[in-house]
């Protein structure tokens, strides 16, 4: 400890760094993946001109949008408007930070990673209110209010759904967690935790059937309308990454992480957040979106009790249980 | 365990500075909402002392309840009175008196804390997030009910005042 | 350490008070309040850390003002919204319908 | 039997108590239930009253049978002073207990049907009940503090009941004049309490007794005390000079006067005093105050009857004139004659009234002059009301006659004089009832209603018992100005009052047998009360009950040669004219009732009233007034000095708010 706070600190750093990059390249990935995922549920082809069937096609679009003009509307607040997207965007990296890729691979075991997760986040609704605040336009204002309004009120019950994982591990630790569940991933004990958490985190992340803030039809893009070129862009890596962090950190929390057999872990883990992402996408292209009453009154009437009971219901049988 | 290390101590200043910059610039700028995004920093600037004081709960508690918590309120709250989004806040008010006073209470507490005589320096647990907790359910119970029942109170407190009477 | 933790905390107090004595807008002086807030936090956290390790008194009475925190930027941000409906202004200086 | 004691009156409490939550509850929250409950209120404190005749009836049977049921429980205990709670039953209460609780159920009938239609029905029977409850529980004490409670919270119902239609002036000031003149006797009364548990060291009954009947009982004490508790007598029956009272409490509700200004309250006195007889014995002077203001009384009020021209007015002298033959024979040494005589009074003056009410229910009016030949259209009235004015009048065999009889004789050994006087207020009763009688129900009908419409509403209608009866008054006054028959809508009165008419009549002309040697005197026995040495009524001359009867047949044929003859002429309201011409001025003093009224004004009133003023406009305005006044001054100076400080800005209590904060720190810190 005395020795490596520094050194975390420098790490910290380097691994920002790294990660950034990764999220990247990751986004580019899963963007190409969510075209060919629709083209397929929807009887297209997606993509099929910029590299073989069309794999270097996202990478043709991030070029294009760096190389953009950045544009910013005659009356918007200059801090605000650049500062939004780098406040949705770096949360969604960092908390990538606690979650464990495999025994070396975790960039900090912090002893309360598990709250670190669902904390970071939080800090994104600061960028979506700025940003559609900024923006000086009210399509950009209600969505940046539906945006946060959302966050808010479904971070509620995920994570009282997450402390039910926190109680049956006992610590508050990614690492500790995937440690217990070395011989039952939780998702065999924890079922309706894991189903609450998937849900909340689709509507936390803003995906379909949850996309109200920046639903088209109404708001045209949301809190981004007024965005475009690189800070566009930043929105949307934060959207993947924290579509992807949800995903990984659901892998971790109920799938066991990176156990299995033969495989490194990472592969392991992988696989999993890739059926995570898989099963996202599918929903995003199947279900019809909720109307904005609807969803709150979803969050509020439905998911706050249905994960309280869970959590006194879990407490009452880890009791019973007797451990 | 001695006083922490001098790196520590640095980071630890550091961030005691940006704190110190983000609650002046709070305190004295004209925009509403930069006072606000500034908060934000100094609040997050404190989450590191605490992380430098050994208290991880409590950084991550800060990030959670604060920047993630109070001050989207304030933003919220901002933006739902429109008065002070888009006009500049009036200046500063009386700055000498509030500044003498201020002043005169900052170095008081100051001198205070410093001339007073503090007991031995004790050992750190090992998995202090684990006292941490046993502390809340334990020995400190009472606090912890307590501020269970206030969160309660003000939750009902704060619908009853803001929703709209009935016609 | 100590003292370093001390000075910043008086710091922060004082900047908090300046900002309520000063500020006339009603979020404004949330702000301020919240930094002395802090401040306090700090402190406790400071002397928890640097006196009491193992006891975490100092950290339970932190949580404890984290929440009071909370429950006052609720409340009182309630409060703001409301005076905001009925004076149309959330400058508290136009709030003196108790002139003596 | 302690239930017997405790349901008496707690019966009528609690329909009273209920009546007065549901009338609360109802009017509030449901129109038609309170009218339900307005038409159900009656009969609800019938079934009161009935079940307190009932256990009334038990209780004389209980006592005939040798029992004396008692029951006694500290009601509160200060310093060394134990207050109890306590009834019992022996003859005397037995017999009051059973004439009140007959009486008023009696009149609860009658009631409804009497108060039909009224508004406040609810309220009426509430205080009705209220009054019933009362005058129980003032009938079954048993020590002198409870009896005290009981007296007052008598006359506070008997206060509301009067007022009863308080929005008329007269009634709410006839209320005040009842309260305010008993008062004075009620003083006396609380005095004699006083005094009483000062000496004796004990409010009950028995041990008073016992104390009085100590040899060391004599000096002031022993004269000081019965007087006193005559005093309150006075007031509460109507004596003079306290009887003022009275002819106002007419006032209220015929049903009320009946119950409470004829049968019962006014009663309480006779019965006070027949309690308390053997603080009386011990003090030979205070009897003869008792017989010399009871005589006198008599003879007074009985002139006065004569010359009102009013029907309740009539019946209510009479009756302070017959509760003044009632305090002659206790102050005679006769106090069972005494209570005879209430007894048989009860009865008939209740049914004198309840006629009297019949008529002006059915009528609207109530000025005898204005009245006239109801006797074809009110059978059971007229001649129910025949039965009780013989019975006044004292005409064998009525009961009048028999209790009459028996106070006469206890006079006339030891009280020669008064003897005299009270045969001559026999001689006048007599004539004053006939007149009244005459007058009523025979002679012409009154020609006109359209002439007298519009007075008649004005000062007659006053007293209208209720709006159905304003109503039929109406009705009678539209037609009586098509058709030249006045009384062409006037009929007998329904069952609900006719019944209590008969009854009472009936007993009116039996209830003074059980007093009669004929039956062996069961009533004087059950009584129990004569001195030791007293046999007084047979030590009366034979010739006595001749002479009394003679007097009262003289008296009525005196009003029916007056009144009564030229019925089909001029209907003998002549006769008071001439009469008043006869006697000039006089006359006119005697139908104001000697100017009493008019004595305590100047003497009484006025005095205490300019005393008022003086207090009010001198003392309070200027001095204590001016005295707060300036503190307020001051204050509000003070005030406008400090407001200054409140400036309504938050931030100003903040700043002042820092500096606080400061001087803490700074005393903490040791640096001040």
């Amino acid at each position: 400890m005395e020795v490596s706070l520094p050194l975390t600190f420098a790490a910290g750093l380097l691994w920002g760094a790294v990660a950034f990059t990764i999220v990247g390249a990751l986004t580019a990935g899963l963007v190409l993946a969510e075209r060919k995922v629709s083209a397929r549920i929807q009887g297209r082809v997606g993509p099929m001109h910029t590299g073989p069937h069309g794999a270097l096609q996202t990478i043709a679009d991030m070029i294009k949008l760096v190389m953009k003009e950045d544009v910013r509307p005659a009356r918007a607040d200059a801090t605000a408007f650049r500062l939004g997207p780098l406040l949705v965007a770096v949360p969604a990296v960092l908390s990538l930070a606690v979650i464990p890729f495999g025994a070396p691979l975790v960039m900090r075991d912090l002893n309360v990673g598990v709250l670190y997760f669902l904390a970071i986040p939080g800090v994104t609704v600061i960028g979506l209110l700025l940003a559609g605040w900024a923006s000086y336009d009210n399509y950009s204002f209600l969505g940046g209010l539906r945006s946060s309004a959302q966050f808010i009120s479904y971070e509620i019950p995920r994570s009282l759904t997450v402390v039910t994982v926190v109680m049956l591990a006992g610590s508050l630790s990614t690492v500790d967690v995937l440690e217990a569940q070395r011989s039952v991933p939780y998702v065999v004990l924890l079922p309706f935790s894991f189903f609450l958490y998937c849900v909340t985190s689709l509507a936390e992340i803003n995906r379909l059937p949850f996309d109200m803030p920046e639903a088209e039809s109404e708001l045209v893009a949301g809190y981004h309308t007024e965005y475009s070129g690189f800070r566009w862009a930043l929105f949307f890596l934060a959207e993947y990454a924290g579509f992807f962090a949800a995903a990984a950190f659901g892998a971790v929390l109920f799938l066991g992480g990176g156990s299995g057999p033969l495989l490194p872990p990472v592969v392991w883990l992988a696989v999993k957040t890739a059926v995570l992402l898989f099963i996202g996408m599918w929903i995003r292209f199947t279900l019809p979106r909720f109307r904005a009453d609807q969803l709150m009154r979803l969050a509020w009437k439905v998911f706050l009790p249905a994960s309280l009971v869970n959590l006194v219901l879990a407490a009452l049988i880890m009791r019973a249980v007797g451990s | 365990m001695s006083e922490p290390q001098n790196v520590e101590q640095l980071l630890f200043i550091a961030f005691g500075i940006v704190a110190a910059g983000g609650a002046l610039y709070a305190v004295v700028t004209r925009s509403l909402l930069r006072s606000i995004i500034a908060l934000g920093a100094f609040l997050t600037a404190v989450a590191g002392e605490f992380y430098l004081l050994a208290a991880d709960f409590l950084a991550v508690v800060q990030i959670f309840v604060y920047v993630g918590g109070i001050v989207v309120l304030m933003l919220f709250a901002l933006m739902l009175s429109a008065s002070g989004v888009r006009h500049p806040l009036a200046a500063i008010d009386r700055p000498a008196l509030g500044a003498a006073l201020a002043y005169s209470l900052g170095a008081g507490v100051l001198w205070g804390s410093l001339t007073t005589e503090l007991p031995a320096v004790g050992e750190l647990p090992a998995d202090a997030v684990d006292a941490l907790g046993r502390a809340l359910l334990g020995s400190q119970l009472w606090s912890f009910e307590l501020i269970g029942v206030i969160l309660l109170a003000s939750v009902i407190t704060a619908l009853v005042i803001v929703r709209k009477e009935r016609r | 350490m100590t003292t370093a933790a001390v000075t910043l905390s008086s710091v922060l107090f004082a900047i908090g008070v300046f900002g309520v004595l000063t500020r006339r807008n009603a979020i404004s002086l949330l702000v301020s309040v919240e930094i002395m807030m802090n401040a306090a936090i700090i402190n406790l956290a400071a002397f928890s850390r640097l006196y009491e390790p193992e006891a975490m008194t100092g950290q339970v009475f932190a949580l404890v003002g984290i929440g009071i925190a909370a429950c006052e930027a609720a409340v009182g941000l309630a409060l703001v919204l409301a005076v905001y409906r009925r004076f149309g202004s959330t400058d508290v200086d136009s709030i003196d319908l108790l002139k003596g | 039997m302690t239930a017997v004691l405790v349901g008496m009156f707690a019966a009528p409490l609690l329909v009273c108590i209920a009546l007065l939550v549901g009338g609360a509850l109802t009017s509030r929250l449901d129109e038609t239930a309170s009218l339900r409950l307005r038409a159900l209120a009656g009969w609800i404190s019938v079934a009161g009253t009935f079940t307190a005749f009932v256990l009334a009836l038990v209780g004389l049977f209980a006592v005939q049978a040798g029992e004396e049921p008692a029951l006694r429980a500290v009601w509160f205990e200060v310093g060394g002073l134990e207050v109890p709670f306590s009834l019992r039953l022996d003859g005397l209460q037995a017999v009051m207990a059973l004439v009140v609780s007959a009486v008023a159920l009696l009149v609860h009938l009658y009631s409804i049907g009497y108060m039909h239609g009224d508004r406040d029905a609810t309220v009426y029977f509430a205080e009705l009940s209220l009054f019933t409850s009362a005058m129980l529980l003032l009938v079954l004490a048993s020590n002198f503090f409870l009896l005290y409670v009981a007296w007052e919270l008598v006359g506070a119902s008997s206060y509301l009941l009067i007022s009863y239609y308080f929005q008329r002036p007269e009634a709410a000031a006839a209320g005040k004049k009842a309260f305010l003149t008993t008062r004075v006797g009620d003083l006396g009364l609380l005095v004699a309490v006083f005094a009483i548990v000062s000496q004796a060291g004990s409010f009950d009954y028995d041990a008073v007794f016992a104390w009085a009947a100590e040899p060391g009982f004599a000096g002031a004490w022993a004269v000081a005390v019965p007087l006193l508790v005559f005093a309150g007598a006075v007031g509460k029956s109507a004596q003079f000079p306290l009887h003022v009272w009275l002819p106002d409490a007419m006032e209220g509700p015929t049903p009320v006067s009946a119950l409470i200004h004829a049968a019962t309250m006014v009663a309480a006195g006779v019965y006070l005093v027949a309690r308390a007889y053997p603080l009386f014995e011990a003090a030979p002077i205070s009897l003869d105050v008792v017989a010399y203001v009871g005589a006198f009384t008599a003879l007074m009020a009985a002139s006065i009857a004569v010359a009102q021209s009013d029907i309740k007015k009539v019946l209510a002298y009479s009756t302070i004139s017959q509760l003044g033959f009632m305090m002659a024979a206790l102050g005679a040494g006769a106090p069972s004659a005494g209570i005879f005589h209430l007894f048989s009074h009860a009865w008939f003056k209740a049914l004198l009234f309840l006629g009297a009410g019949s008529v002006i229910h059915a009528t609207g009016r109530q000025t005898v002059a204005r009245l006239g030949g109801l006797a074809k259209r009110m059978p059971v009235t007229a001649w129910t009301f025949a039965a009780g004015g013989l019975a006044l009048a004292g005409i064998p065999p009525f009961a009048g006659f028999w209790s009459k009889e028996e106070v006469l004789a206890g006079l006339a050994v030891h009280h020669p004089v008064l003897l005299g006087l009270l045969l001559l207020a026999g001689f006048l009763t007599a004539f004053y009832i006939a007149r009244l009688f005459f007058l009523v129900f025979f002679g012409p009908e009154p020609v006109d209603a359209g002439e007298y419409t519009a007075e008649g509403t004005a000062d007659e209608h006053a007293a209208a018992p209720g709006g159905a009866v304003a109503e039929a008054g109406h009705g009678h006054d539209a037609a009586g100005s098509g058709s030249r028959g006045a009384w062409s809508g006037v009929k007998e009165s329904g069952w609900v009052m006719s019944l209590p008419l008969v009854v009472l009549g009936v007993a009116s002309l039996i209830a003074g047998f059980v007093g009669t040697e004929y039956f062996g005197r069961p009533l004087q026995d059950l009584l129990n009360l004569e001195p030791a040495g007293a046999a007084a009524a047979h030590e009366a001359p034979v010739w006595l009950p001749w002479v009394a009867t003679l007097a009262g047949l003289a008296g009525v044929g005196g009003g029916w040669l007056a009144y009564g003859r030229r019925a089909g002429r001029s209907g003998g309201r002549g006769f008071d004219a001439r009469l008043e011409g006869a006697l000039g001025g006089a006359y006119g003093v005697v139908a104001r009732g000697y100017l009493v009224d008019e004595f305590y004004s100047r003497v009484v009133i006025r005095p205490f009233a300019a005393a008022g003023r003086f207090a009010w406009r001198g003392v309070d305005g200027r001095v204590i007034d001016g005295f707060v006044d300036g503190l307020a001054r001051v204050v509000i100076a003070a005030g406008g000095l400090v407001r200054r400080l409140q400036s309504g800005e938050v931030r100003d209590y903040l700043a002042a708010m820092a500096v606080g904060v400061i001087l803490v720190v700074a005393l903490a810190l040791g640096v001040l």
